[in-house]
């Protein structure tokens, strides 16, 4: 256990604090320690089977797509579905999720197009004109940006006093950026309904999180914030949703903000353009397969008579072929016209730049 | 009618629109019950309560990121920034996020945000409190970068900015926060965002600036006009999207164009417009485009601010340089 | 004592911290707890409070100077001498201080000319030409952005393998900049030779520190760095020299950053723009007076027979002097020539700018 | 001499400043064992060792500001900033602090780094991915703002920026990284960070452009040729500060300028070009200065980016258009 000395270690203690740990299914889904009450209802937990399953499945597509380039660079799951996918479980339709680019389980859970998430990967800005929830936010490419926005989507609940929470998911890597930890702070100041998510998966592209951080823990980032911390196994969605519900009631009812570091591991390469093999060995990744949030699940599921081997074959069927399908309307999806790139460049477009866009549409020079 | 300060318009503007909807939100340091670091914000915490009005924690990016996520909720977000020079936390915000959700989302979230910051030189503060760097925002596409010369304006085109559906960036000049005194109807009515203003015609000359310095440049046309020299001085007041049309229009008239701006030289906004002209009225053009500005040095501290910003006296030069020129 | 439960008790722990606090004089001078060994050196104590007194004095003249005209917006220390004194007084030459607008008391006892800090504030950039180390930085005007120079100055160090550290120097308000935050867990990481030293004086302009951070403390911002952080009593010079010692020496010694959380109180205004009375009241600036540096520390040595009546009016004079002699000298200083703007923009002038030099010198026109 | 890419040829530079001059530190996030995203720093840390090739946490802001306070200490930190649209963080620190520690100290400290960071769009990459902001830092005086157009060059101008004891902000233009090609000789020899490159001579019109826009500006000149018109081609290479000799030199030749960049156009770095021609060398235009540039418009992600660039047909009808006009 981690617990730093002070040099005159007989002055007097002010504050404490302390990062808990939360786990309740082991890597071979055995249990350890009691469950929370929704790991019973089998429509739920199978329910988050099916949407792992459903993201490792479209994630293997993406990929594919992209490497017969017909998408664009795409930012895998594996081995960290349990995240995206145990928070969203634990949102209400009327929150606003605030992802980062690998937070595609969450969109698609709540309601999301698989052709939408294609879209966007592809290169086309329809893809965040998306089916979600409208107030949700798109996919924050640059790391940790979006931190500030959650902070002000939930002022604006709290001002409006609407029983509503926000979900801000970022990397390990982010929480190095200033943005977050502003935001956090203010968060903490007013005790907004905001819940951060940081998705731990031990690697910034090929930064070490030693070479990330100096804290033994990203939970305790939210000390310095004024709030609570939470340690999550990210790789049990059961420790995943019953942190994310605990959170985010604790949110809706007034208790303030909350942090939550899902501890995990990025099995894949960091996007489609890397390559991690330049730095981290095979044997590195091949040990964390043990760990992987699906097979675990799976087993529990099956220890407690909740799946069998006909429904596991039939979701499969499933999966392929809601992939399939979005696939073909991704690929049947018409181009747009260059032109487009002006029409939500503000409300209404500026007679100066009218010329241009008519330039773009072939018809006359600017 | 009232006559009041720039920075008393813009009291105005915000009590105004706060008023008028109670969507608008303002934040910033200092912002509550001091009244913010010029006043700009009295009294407006005392009357709209403290959840409106918010005294952020120390950080600016912070204070753009919140607008946005705050305008992404419908609310119409005013954050103050304390100065300028405290801005540039604020541009990945305003280039990454606030002028791009519209885009982004192809219409889905829009980000009608207000970002407020003093501009300009000389009343002689520390380091850091005199910048005059609105051409960087100037070049960023879906924003809109403002700036009043008049109590007047200051009042109008604050109303309009905070009215529209669109990132605007309101650069209020320092320089003349109260020395600029005039009537103010507080009557509700926004200006036109899109429309430069030609503060005094004249077939000579065309004299164009923004903000404070308008002041040296009405002095100078004052000057030019004692000569015979007939200068028609335009305030250009929203520098993106700019007008461009009463600017060639004017270019047209005269033939010669001199503009001012305190910023340093080297690709400030004056470019911008003198590129216009070159491009787009160069057959009219009877002397080269002249730009009077802030030399291209860092602005002195204190001491020697005055000498880095233009004078009435180089606009005249320029002017008549101009007017001679064959 | 704070201290935040989580709301699943039986979790276990796997991480705790603590801060703690230290004070050793009361606010009347007598004492708390065992003195640290310097305590009772009459030279050095004496020393800390000639540098007290001094600043005061000086800070007293400075405002004159601004009020009628013949100086700049100018920021006291009063209330919180100790700081600035007890932490420049724990530095050696060869370390660095990266100080902020208000840390005036340092940069004295570093042998910066009192005439070259009214040069600073009487909007001279010759002033920062000073004569204290060579390699200490200047008042930093944009809150907490020195942090991150604070960093690479400490890792220079450590990468030349020299036994220095760097002090940086800032207030409450800063602790709230994503600045200060990434400097300190990237000093975090490498462990670097750096202190953070923030005074905690209540205030940040008219923002109290509750619409600051939503903390306990500031000292703990330092865990979400993943280093100790401390809170001293920052009226108390001995505590705050004794500090400073402490996590100067860990520094040196290359066992890490230290956060040190000087807690005491901005009698004065912000600066002379501001005018305090318009956000707190008289009566809570009144009741804060009973803790101030000077007093209490007088208090102290006049109860261990260090300090004499004579003595203290020996310094008065000499205080007085000193200021008015810098005062002299600074007034008498030559203007600088309004061309000398271009002197020092870069290493050798640009000849694209040469004509605009020319063109301020009188000598052409550009 | 061996041929090498862009991006090779800028590995070679930093391999061989860090050889020659112990104090050369490379930082940024993915720089060591990966060797940059681009590979730009590709087996550095192998052989200088991770303390000098550091690997930093993300966050930009840090990399910028560790840069300042390893540079007041002597060494000459060269920060890698993945992608242009992650530079914005680092404007408070570029503006505030890098271009102004030796004039505020007045020479006492000094601040000799260099912040790299691809330049552009056209690799189909994601958003954020495709930034031209050069304008942004071409106005901050102070800085210098270099960016090749060739691995000879990219060689020859980071040396000589990593030697130059001020800051420069280093433009690696990423669509060309991998395409430009070329013989580069380690020589250790800087070129000149004032002066820009004439690519082509030519008497009939003066094509201007920088990074890699020269490219297709370069195969305008080919087809203008093809057509009898010969064109001058001048590679900026420096933007800051410029080298506004060459620029007037060739139009009073020419008589004509056609500026082509990728940024958007309102306030890109054209402006100041366009602007520098219209007053001081007005009277040897033959014809409106022609910018050809990126619409003025966000940067579409990947499908829709390539209409946003000039394409040589603009290039070449903007040319003629100047040629024939009267
Ligand atoms: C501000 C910013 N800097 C750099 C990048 C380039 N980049 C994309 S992802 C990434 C690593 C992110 O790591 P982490 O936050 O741990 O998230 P993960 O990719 O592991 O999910 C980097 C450096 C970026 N997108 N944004
Ligand atoms: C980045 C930045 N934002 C705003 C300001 C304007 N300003 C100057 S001092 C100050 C308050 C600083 O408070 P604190 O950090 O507590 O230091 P103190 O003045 O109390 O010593 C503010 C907002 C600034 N200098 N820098
Ligand atoms: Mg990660
Ligand atoms: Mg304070």
């Amino acid at each position: 256990m981690a617990s730093k000395k002070m040099a005159d270690g007989g002055l007097p203690v002010i504050a404490r604090f302390e990062v808990r740990h939360r786990n309740y299914l082991a890597p071979d889904g055995s249990i350890n320690r009691p469950l929370p009450a929704f790991a019973s209802d089998a429509n739920l937990v199978t329910a988050l089977y099916r949407a792992m399953l459903l993201l490792r499945n479209f994630d293997r597509k993406a990929v594919a797509l992209q490497r017969t380039g017909r998408l664009g660079t795409y930012a895998v799951s594996l081995g960290q579905e349990a995240v995206s996918v145990g928070v969203a479980s634990a949102m209400r339709e009327e929150d606003v999720l605030l992802p980062s680019y690998r937070d595609n389980g969450a969109l698609i859970w709540r309601g999301v197009k698989l052709e939408e998430i294609l879209l966007f990967w592809g290169g086309d800005e329809r893809g965040n004109q998306f089916s979600g929830p409208v107030q949700d936010f798109p996919f924050c490419v640059p790391v940790g940006s979006q931190a500030p926005h959650a902070a002000g989507v939930a002022y604006a609940f709290k001002l409006r006093k609407q029983p509503r929470v926000a979900v801000c998911m970022f990397g390990d890597g982010a929480t190095s950026k200033g943005d977050v930890y502003e935001a956090m702070n203010f968060a903490g100041v007013h005790k907004l309904p905001v819940v951060f998510v940081a998705t731990n998966n031990q690697w910034a592209i090929s930064v070490p999180l030693r070479l990330q951080t100096g804290c033994e823990t990203l939970a305790q980032k939210a000390v310095a914030a004024g709030f609570i911390g939470e340690q999550v196994d990210g790789s049990d969605v059961v420790a995943m949703r019953a942190a994310a519900e605990d959170a985010i009631a604790a949110a809706r009812e007034g208790r303030g903000p909350r942090f939550i570091e899902a501890v995990t591991y990025r099995l894949g390469d960091h996007t489609t353009s890397d390559d991690a093999l330049r730095y981290r060995s095979a044997d590195e990744v091949q040990a964390r397969w043990k760990e992987e949030p699906i097979a675990r699940l799976r087993n529990y599921l099956v220890s407690q008579k909740m799946w069998s081997k006909a429904e596991e074959e039939r979701l499969a069927a499933e999966c392929h072929e809601r992939v399939e399908a979005a696939v073909e309307r991704y690929l049947a999806t018409e181009p747009r016209r260059p032109e487009t790139m002006f029409d939500h460049l503000y409300a209404e477009l500026p007679e100066t730049y009218a010329a241009q866009r008519r330039q773009l549409a072939g018809e006359g020079d600017a | 009618m009232p006559e009041m300060t720039l920075v008393e318009a813009v009291n105005l503007a915000l009590a105004r629109a706060m008023e008028d909807d109670s969507d608008v939100v303002v934040l910033g340091e200092d912002v509550g019950i001091n009244g913010g670091v010029f006043r700009a914000t009295v009294g407006l915490q005392t009357r709209f309560g403290p959840e409106r009005v918010l005294d952020t924690p120390l950080a600016e990016l912070l204070i753009s990121g919140l607008c946005v996520g705050m305008a992404a909720q419908g609310l119409k977000p005013v954050g103050e920034i304390q100065f300028m020079g405290f801005l540039y936390p604020c541009i990945d915000q305003l280039v990454n996020h606030a002028s791009r959700f519209r885009n982004r989302t192809q219409g889905r979230l829009t980000c009608p945000m207000v970002l407020r910051t003093p501009h300009g030189a000389g009343i002689r503060a520390p380091e850091h409190h005199s910048e005059s760097t609105e051409a960087m925002l100037a070049h960023i596409p879906g924003l809109r970068v403002v700036i009043p010369s008049s109590p007047e304006r200051a009042y109008g085109l604050l109303l309009a900015a905070i009215r529209d559906p669109d990132p605007v960036v309101f650069l209020e000049p320092t320089r003349i926060y109260r020395a600029a005194k005039g009537e103010v109807e507080d009557n509700g009515e926004a200006l036109p965002l899109d429309v430069a203003f030609v503060l005094r015609e004249g077939r000579d000359v065309t004299l164009i600036s923004w903000g404070a310095m308008l002041k040296e440049t009405m002095a100078a046309a004052d000057a030019l006009a004692a000569d015979g020299v007939a200068a028609e001085v335009i305030d250009l007041a929203t520098l993106k999207p700019y007008d461009e049309a009463t600017v060639l229009g004017s270019v047209a008239k005269t033939g010669r164009c001199v503009i001012v701006h305190e910023a340093t030289r080297t690709g400030g906004f004056g470019a911008e417009i003198a590129a216009l002209i070159a491009e787009r009225a160069l057959t009219s053009l009877l002397a080269p485009v002249a730009r009077v500005t802030g030399y291209d040095t860092i602005v002195p501290m204190a001491r020697l601010e005055q000498h880095m910003m233009p004078s009435v006296d180089r606009i005249v030069t320029a002017a008549r340089k101009a007017c001679q020129f064959s």
